[in-house]
C-alpha cells in the first residue's frame, strides 16, 4: 500500500485569523493565513515518508551524465554542522570570522593548485553563476582595454548554462558544431573567429567525455584574436592530477564544487560554483577579497575594477567547507586517483554496453560516454525515454537523456569513481537486458516506482504550480 | 576491469592528453577522516559565532532558532544526496517537498506561483529586475537607495545584459519610500519597480501598497517572510513579482550561505519567470504526481534564449523552509514574528535610553532591525564592543554613506532579555 | 524490485592476513579475521537499505502494548549528539562533569516530584534491570532487619520481567491470578502473603490497561505482613498528573524513561531504568549517589548499606539526558495532558473496535486495552498472529500479541498520545477490515512487506546466530 | 472524540483512580524547544569534556573517533525509532543489521554464537557467571581481583540469587593471572573461571591461554574488541564465553552509558544463553530471512524461569558496532589496534623518562592502558592536573588498595603527539 502522500497543507487550520493589532501600521495588517497544523510527529511522518519516495547516491547507483552524482562523505557534513559553521554572519568583523575566513583562503589557494589558474573567488553560488561571473570578467577586461566585443562563442555539444550564461551577460552567441570526432571543429572555430569575439567557452573534456587533444591549438587561435578562453569546470574531476586548465592555456575557469569535489547536490542545490583567473585578470574579481596580512585574514574590498559582487555574501560558505574537507582528506594523490578510477570505470562500463547501444566515437573517453537508443529506437520503438524509465524498476538512477543534442536518443553515463565493478557490472545487465526485453515491458515503465509514468505535458498545460492555484482551479474561483 | 577494456595500465586511458598540457598536483597527501576532522575543528576554532559573542548583524541573514526536526528531515540522505529530479518516477518526494515549498511561498506572498528557489535574495532580485525586462519594453528599473551595496552591486550586473538601468529613489523621514522621489522618476521607460517591507532600516512600510497607483510597469515587494505571518500579502498591495531572503525559515546563517532566494509571481506570467519550478499533475494510473515543469524556459532546453542561466539553486534550503512552515503552522509563524518585533522593540527602547543616542531613527513600525544614530562612528564602536565579547551591527556608512553615523542593529528570539540588557550595558559604558 | 540484501561480510576481504608481528606476546598473535571491505559509499547505501526495511514510529503508527511508542522528539536527539555529552567519562573527576551531574540530579529531582518517591538512583540500565536493583533492595532491606523473606508475589498480568528479575535475585516466585474485573483478586492475594514474603510487584494501571482501584486496601494488606509494594512504572504514561506510585502507597518504583519519557527504542534498546523508592530503603540505592554541597555536585561512594552497583558506570546518560530534555519541554501541565491524551485515545480506539473485536472486561480503560481474536478464530480460523500479520501490509504495526496470557488470543494494544484521531481511524478501519476480509488473505499475510510471512521455527531449529556459523554449515565443517 | 465515547469531559476516563490516591504534578510550566535546548546546553556548558581537558581514563570506556558513517546510520529514523523486533517481516532491517552485528563478535572471538548485545561489559560479566552457574553444579566463580571495584561489585550483584560465591585470585610481577593462586583455587566446586585480556592493568595476558587446561569448569575471557584485531580469538584459546565492552566500537563515552556488553559462546551452549539472538531461517517464499530466536529462553516467555530478565538491551549500539567494524575492515581495524598499541607506548616511554616514576608497572605487553606508580598519591596529582586542563587517569586505590601508589593511564588514536607531550612535561612539573 502507498502510503499517505497527501500535500501537508491538506491538513489545515481552519479557526479564524487572530487578533494580532499593534504589530503592523495600519493598512499593513495580515487577515488570514493558510498553514498546516500538524504535531512534530506528523510533521517528521510526511517528510520522512516523501524522503522515501525519493532516490540519492546513498540509494543506488546514480550514474547521471554531466552531474557527477558521486558519494558524499559523511565527515564533510558533520563538520558543517557545527555551530562556528552555522552561527556565523558574513558581516561579522574579520576578527570574529578568522576561521571561516581561513578556511576559505586555503580553499582558493588549494583551488588554484588544481585548476593552474593564479586568483580564485569562492563567491558564485554555482556553476552557471561563477559562469556568469566569468562573463561579467570577460566583459570588463575586454572594457578595460577599450574594446568592443559583443560575440562569444559556443560548441554545440556545450552544457546549456554557457550559451545561457552567455546570453545572460549580453553576449551574442556562435555556436559551432562538433567534428567528426566529436571534439571542436577547428575549421568552423576559425571560421566563427573574429574581432567581435570575447571568450570562447569550453569543456574539457567536452560532455562526450572526449578529451580535446588540440587545444594548446585551439587556444592559441583563440587568444591569436585577442579572446579569452573560458573553462567550463564541471567536468573537472576527469583530470585532477593529469593536466589542469591552466597548464591547457584557459584562462578563467569555474568550478562546480558539488560535481567535482563530492558535496551534496540537496535534490538541486545548494551548490557551489567559484571562478578562478589567470592573474591578469585578477583585479577584475568579485569583492571582497581574502587578504592575509601579519593580523590574520582580511577583507579588501577596495578593488576599483572588480566586477562587484554576484551574490550577497561570501558565497556558499557551507558548501566550500565541505569541499575542503573532501580535498583535505583526498590529498593530491587521492584526487588525482579519483580522477583515475572515474576514468577507468566510464571506459568499462562503455565497454560492457558497446555491443547492446550505438556508442559513437572513439576511445578512450574520460569521465563520462554517451551512448546511443538510436538503433533500440528503430528495431523496436523503444526510445532513450523508455529505457531510463525501465531503469527505475531495477533501483538505478537512469542516465542523463537526450543531451548532448548531437547524439540522437543520447544516453549520457558517468559512472563515477565510486561505483565498484559489481556496481557497473549491475548497470550494465540491466541496459543490456532492457536492450533484450520485450518492448512492451520497457514502454510501460516504471512498474514498481511509487507512481506510474509522469504526464509531463499535463503539468505544462495546467501550470499548476501551488496549492492555491490547486485549489482555486477546483472552486472555479478563489 | 583493465583487462577487459584491453589495456595494460591505467595511464593507457589519459593517452588523449598530450604530454605538452600534462601536469602534477602539488597538493599535500591525503589525511584520515578524523585528522580532518581535527584540522578542520582547529581551524574553525578561531571563529567567535552568535552562540560564543551574541551578534546584531541581520540585513536579510539572521540567527534564528532552527527546530531539530528541521535538521533532521534535511539530514536524510534520500534528500540531500539526489540530483535535480529530472526523473519524477523517481523522486517524487522531492517533487512534493518542493511543490509544498512553493505552495507555502504563495500562500505567504498571496500570489499563485512561485518558482522552487533562487540562490538568495539578491540575486533573486537581480532575475525580478530582468523578468521585468521581459514583461514589457522599459529601460529603467527603480529601486530604494536604502539597500545594501551587496544588493545594488548584484542588482546592476544582473542587469548588465539587459540594456536596463538601475535607477535609485530615495527613503522620507520616517523610513519608507520617498513617494515623490517615485513619482518624479516614473515615466513611462520604468520596466520595473521595486520597493521592500521591511526595507534596509527594518521599517514596515505602508507606504509601499501605494506604489501600485503609480505605474503600470510590474511592482516587485521585497519581504522577509516571518513578517508576513502578520503583514498583509504583497500580492494584495498589488505586487507582480515578490522575492526575499528565505534563509530565516529553518537555516543556520551559515557565513552568508547559502542563502534561500524567494521568487513568487502572479500566474499570468508564469511563462517569463526563472527558476525552476515544479507542477502538479497525473501518472498513467491517474493518480496525484509531480514533475519539473515549464522547462522550455530554462537553459538545459532554450539554452540561449532562457529566461535564465540558473540550473542548481538551493532545493534542499526550500525543503527546510518548508518543514519550518509546516513545523511553526500559521500560530507558531505568528508568536515568532511577534516575538521578533516585540524583542526589537525591546531593544529599541532600552537604547533610546541612553543619552546621545537616538534609537530609532525612523519612528516607525520595525521588524527584527531598526537603524540607530550614535555619537561616535559605528565602526569605532564595533571594535570596542568586540573586546567585550559583542559582535555589534552594521555600520551603515559603506551602504547608504548620509547615514554613516548609523548602525542597523538587528535582533530575534535568540536574544534573552540577559543578552540585550547586557548588550545595552556595554553600548551605555562605551559612550 | 528487493534490493541487494546480502550480509556485509559476503563482501569480503580475500587477502592473507598481513604481518602484524611485534604488536602481541608470543603465543597470543591472530591469525586471520574475516571483516567486510567496503568503501564508504557501499557501506552507507548498505546500511540505509538496512533501515528502509525497518519501521519505527516515524514510518507510522505504532500501538504496541506495554511497549509504548511514541514519538522520539529530534531536539532531545540534537542535545544529546554534543561533545559535552558524548566526550565525558564517568571517572572524570567531579569538578570536570559538573554538568552532567547537575542535569542527573534535576533528573532525580523530577522523577521524585512524578512518582511521589523520596530518593531515585538513574544507574539501572533498562527496565528490567531497575526492577532487578529493586529486588537487590528489598533484599537488602529484609536482610539489614534481620527478617529471611524469599517469596515474591507477582500477579499473572504482570510483564515477564517482574517474575524474571524476582527469581534472579533469587526469590521463589507466588504467581496470583487476575479476578473477573481485570484487577487483582484480593482474596487470592491474602492467600498467597505470608511471613515469607519479600515483595509484591504491580503495574498499576495493569497491562491490561485497567487501574487497580483497591490499591490502597491492597497496599495495606502487603505492608500489614511487612512485606514491601513494588511498582512497575513502565505504564507511569497513563496517570502523570492524576496520581503517582508514591501517593498509591509504593515503596519501591521503576521507570521506563524510553517509555514515559518519549526517548528512542533504538530496536531495542539502550533504554533506562531508573529506581525510586521511599526514603526509608534510600540508604540501600546503588552507588555512588549524587550528592549537592556549596561547591556543586559530589558523588557519594561511602554508602555502607547500599546495593553497590548494578553496572560498571552512572547510568545511560545519553538517555536520560533526552528525557530531561523531554520533561522540561512538557513541564508538569505537558505530562498530565499526555496522560490524558493517551488514556483518550486509547478509550476511541476501544470503542471503535468494540462491535468488531472481542474487549473482554469493563470500562474505562487507561492508556492500553487488550482485545481479543478469539471469535475470529473460531468462526474464519484468522488468529492474532494473522491480524497482525495483515496490518503490516497497511503500513500500521501490529499490537503486542499473546500477551497477557491471560487473555485468549490478546492484542494488546496502545496507541499513545501522539496519534491523532484520523491516525486511530485508520488504525480501526484497518483492523475492522481484516476482520470482515477474505480469511484467506489473512493467512497469507504479509504481502506487500519485504519478506512474506517469517519461519520462526526454522529458526529455533537451526539456531544460525553468525556468518561463521551459517558459513560451516554450509561448508559442512569449518 | 469525547462524543463517540460517551463521555462528557476528560476526567471521566479517570473516574476509576479513587480521590484517596489523586495527587498534582508540582513540576514548572513547559519550556519551548528552543528554551529547552538553551537551558540544558548552559548546564552542560559546565562540562569540561575531552576535547577541551585531555582525559587519560579508560577502563573499558574510551574516547575513540567516531566515524561520522556510524552517526549516519544510527540516525536513520527507521533503526532507532523502533522497538524490539517482534514482527520479523516490518523489521528485517534492524534484524539483518544485528545478525551481522552477531556475526562480527563471532568472528572477533572466535566462538559460533553472540547475542545482540547485554547493557554493558560488567553487566555481560555478571550474565557469563550466570549462565556459568546453568551450566554446572559448581558453587564458586573464580575471576581476578584486578578489576574496578564496580565490575566487581555488579558481579557479585550478578551471582546473588544463584547460590554461587565469587572468589578472586591474584596477578603476577608482569601483571598477569598468578597461575598458582589460580591453581590453588581451582577444585570441583568451580563453576566458572573468568580472565581478561587485556586486563584491568591494559596486560595481553599470555598467560590467558595456559588457564583451559587446569579446569573444566567454563572458561570466560573478558576482551576489548580492538585489541582482538592483533589478539588471538578468546576461541580458539579455549573460552567457552567471551565478554566485554563494545562501546569503543563507534560510540562516545556518554559518562559511561550506554555501553555495550559483548556476549559470545560456543555453539553447544547456545539454549543456555542469556539475552536477545537473532537468527537465520526463511520466509515463506523459501528466502533469506532473519528473525528472533530461542525465545524460549526469555523472560518474557520462560518468565520466572528465564535464563536472565533482560528485555530492553543496546541494540542500536551494537548496529553502531557494526557499522563501524564494516567501515574499518580488518585492514582497518588492524591499524586502528596497531595506533592504539603505539600511543600507549610512547607515551609510557615518556613517562618512563620522568624521575621517581615507574612506567609501566609491568613489563608486558599493553594495549590502550598502563599503571604507572607515582611517587605523590595520584588523587592529588589529579587536582593538580586538572587545574592545568588535564584529566589525569584513574587512580587505582578505590579498586585494588595495594596499588595505591598507581595510575592507570590511557591514550588513544585522540591523542596525538602535542597532547601526549603536552601532559608528560605537565606531569614532570608537577612531581
Ligand atoms: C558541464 C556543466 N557545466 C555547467 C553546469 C552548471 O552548473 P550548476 O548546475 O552548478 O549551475 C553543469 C551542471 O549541471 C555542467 O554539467
Ligand atoms: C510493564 C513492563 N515492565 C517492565 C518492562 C521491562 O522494561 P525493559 O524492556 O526496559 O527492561 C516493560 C517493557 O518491556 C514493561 O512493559
Amino acid at each position: 500500500m502507498r502510503p499517505d502522500r497527501r500535500l501537508i497543507m491538506e491538513r489545515i487550520d481552519a479557526d479564524a485569523y487572530p487578533d494580532v493589532s499593534g504589530y503592523m501600521p495600519k493598512g499593513m495588517e495580515r487577515g488570514s493565513l493558510h498553514l498546516p497544523k500538524v504535531n512534530e510527529s506528523e510533521l517528521l511522518r510526511h517528510y520522512i515518508a516523501l524522503s522515501r519516495d525519493n532516490f540519492g547516491t546513498d540509494s543506488g547507483p546514480y550514474p547521471l551524465g554531466s552531474c557527477t552524482m558521486k558519494h558524499n562523505p559523511k565527515y564533510a557534513d558533520r563538520l558543517a554542522s557545527q555551530p562556528s559553521v552555522g552561527r556565523m554572519h558574513h558581516h561579522m568583523d574579520e576578527d570574529h570570522a578568522q576561521g571561516s575566513l581561513e578556511i576559505m583562503k586555503r580553499m582558493e589557494m588549494a583551488l588554484s593548485e588544481i585548476s593552474g589558474m593564479d586568483a580564485i573567488s569562492l563567491q558564485p553560488s554555482a556553476g552557471a553563476h561563477g559562469e556568469y561571473a566569468a562573463m561579467l570578467i570577460v566583459k570588463a577586461y575586454h572594457a578595460s582595454r577599450g574594446e568592443e566585443r559583443d560575440e562569444v562563442i559556443v560548441p554545440d555539444s556545450a552544457h546549456g548554462t554557457n550559451p545561457a550564461s552567455a546570453a545572460m551577460a549580453g553576449y551574442k552567441l556562435v555556436e559551432i558544431p562538433s567534428g567528426e570526432d566529436g571534439c571542436v571543429d577547428l575549421d568552423a572555430l576559425e571560421a566563427a573567429l573574429s574581432d567581435r569575439t570575447a571568450a570562447l567557452m569550453l569543456t574539457n573534456p567536452n560532455t562526450l567525455g572526449i578529451f580535446e587533444r588540440r587545444v594548446k591549438e585551439l587556444a592559441a587561435m583563440v587568444h591569436g584574436r585577442g579572446a579569452l578562453l573560458y573553462y567550463d569546470g564541471a567536468n573537472l574531476n576527469a583530470i585532477m592530477g593529469k593536466t589542469s586548465p591552466g597548464a591547457m592555456g584557459f584562462d578563467l575557469v569555474h568550478f562546480n564544487l558539488h560535481k567535482t569535489f563530492a558535496t551534496p547536490h540537496g535534490g538541486g542545490g545548494p551548490g557551489s560554483g567559484p571562478v578562478g583567473v589567470k592573474s591578469f585578470l585578477e583585479d577584475f574579481l568579485p569583492i571582497p577579497r581574502i587578504a592575509e596580512d601579519a593580523d590574520g585574514m582580511t577583507l579588501d574590498w577596495a578593488r576599483p575594477k572588480s566586477i562587484g559582487k554576484v551574490n550577497g555574501a561570501m558565497g556558499n560558505f557551507a558548501i566550500i567547507l565541505r569541499a575542503y574537507a573532501y580535498i583535505l582528506r583526498q590529498g593530491g594523490d587521492g584526487l588525482k586517483e579519483c580522477s583515475e578510477r572515474a576514468v577507468l570505470n566510464s571506459n568499462y562500463l562503455k565497454k560492457r554496453l558497446e555491443n547492446h547501444y550505438d556508442v559513437p566515437f572513439a576511445d578512450p573517453r574520460k569521465h563520462e560516454f554517451v551512448a546511443s537508443a538510436k538503433n533500440l529506437k528503430k528495431e523496436k520503438g523503444v526510445r532513450a525515454l523508455d529505457v531510463a524509465k525501465r531503469m527505475i524498476d531495477h533501483g538505478i538512477h537512469p542516465p542523463t537523456i537526450y543531451f548532448p543534442a548531437l547524439v540522437e536518443e543520447a544516453l549520457m553515463i558517468e559512472p563515477t569513481e565510486d561505483e565498484t565493478m559489481e556496481s557497473l557490472d549491475r548497470i550494465a545487465d540491466v541496459m543490456i537486458s532492457i536492450a533484450e526485453e520485450d518492448p512492451a515491458t520497457v514502454l510501460a515503465a516504471p512498474h514498481s516506482a511509487p507512481v506510474g509514468r509522469v504526464d509531463e505535458s499535463k503539468a505544462v498545460k495546467d501550470a499548476v504550480l501551488s496549492y492555491r492555484r490547486m485549489l482555486s482551479l477546483r472552486e472555479g474561483s478563489r | 576491469m583493465m583487462d577487459f577494456i584491453g589495456i595494460g595500465f591505467e595511464d593507457e586511458l589519459f593517452k588523449d592528453v598530450p604530454e605538452e598540457v600534462r601536469c602534477h598536483l602539488p597538493l599535500p597527501k591525503g589525511m584520515s577522516e578524523k585528522d580532518v576532522t581535527r584540522e578542520i575543528e582547529r581551524i574553525l576554532a578561531k571563529n567567535s559565532h552568535a552562540g560564543e559573542v551574541p551578534s546584531f548583524l541581520g540585513v536579510g541573514c539572521y540567527d534564528h532558532y532552527v527546530p531539530a526536526a528541521v535538521d533532521h528531515v534535511i539530514s536524510r540522505s534520500e534528500f540531500y544526496t539526489s540530483y535535480t529530479p529530472y526523473q519524477p518516477e523517481m523522486s517524487q518526494g522531492m517533487l512534493q517537498a518542493l511543490f509544498e515549498y512553493q505552495s507555502h511561498i504563495c500562500e505567504l506572498t498571496g500570489l499563485d506561483a512561485a518558482n522552487c528557489s533562487m540562490y538568495d535574495g539578491a540575486t533573486a532580485l537581480g532575475e525580478a529586475a530582468r523578468m521585468c525586462a521581459r514583461l514589457n519594453d522599459g529601460n529603467v528599473f527603480l529601486a530604494p537607495r536604502a539597500m545594501t551595496r551587496e544588493k545594488v552591486s548584484v542588482l546592476r550586473n544582473y542587469l548588465i545584459g539587459t540594456g536596463v538601468e538601475l535607477e535609485l529613489y530615495g527613503w522620507d523621514e520616517d523610513g519608507g519610500v520617498d513617494l515623490d522621489d517615485v513619482e518624479r522618476r516614473i515615466t513611462d521607460g520604468v520596466c520595473g519597480l521595486y520597493a521592500e517591507t521591511p526595507n534596509l532600516f527594518g521599517v514596515i512600510d505602508a507606504r509601499v501598497p501605494l506604489l501600485r497607483g503609480m505605474t503600470d510597469a510590474p511592482l516587485v515587494v521585497g519581504v522577509n517572510p516571518i513578517a508576513l505571518a502578520l503583514m498583509r500579502a504583497p500580492g494584495d498591495m498589488g505586487a507582480d513579482i515578490v522575492v526575499g531572503d528565505g534563509q530565516c525559515l529553518g537555516s543556520p546563517m551559515n557565513y552568508g550561505g547559502p542563502g534561500l532566494g524567494l521568487f513568487a509571481c502572479r500566474q499570468e506570467h508564469v511563462r517569463k519567470m526563472p527558476g525552476r519550478v515544479i507542477g502538479l499533475t497525473e501518472d498513467s494510473r491517474g493518480e496525484q504526481a509531480f514533475c519539473m515543469t515549464l522547462q522550455t524556459r530554462e537553459q538545459h532546453i532554450r539554452r540561449g534564449r532562457a529566461t535564465s542561466n540558473i540550473c542548481t539553486n538551493v532545493a534542499l534550503v526550500a525543503v527546510a523552509a518548508a518543514v519550518f512552515l509546516s513545523y511553526h503552522g500559521r500560530d507558531g509563524l505568528i508568536e515568532l514574528a511577534k516575538e521578533n518585533i516585540n524583542r526589537a522593540r525591546r531593544l529599541m527602547d532600552l537604547i533610546s535610553d541612553i543619552d546621545n543616542v537616538q534609537s530609532p531613527v525612523f519612528d516607525n513600525h520595525h521588524f527584527n532591525e531598526f537603524a540607530v544614530e550614535l555619537p561616535v562612528k559605528p565602526e569605532k564602536i564595533n571594535c570596542i564592543l568586540a573586546k567585550r565579547g559583542f559582535q555589534g551591527g552594521l555600520p551603515l556608512s559603506a551602504h547608504v554613506p548620509e547615514m554613516g553615523d548609523c548602525m542597523l542593529l538587528a535582533t530575534t528570539e535568540m536574544h534573552d532579555d540577559e543578552v540585550q540588557d547586557h548588550f545595552v550595558s556595554m553600548l551605555r559604558e562605551v559612550l
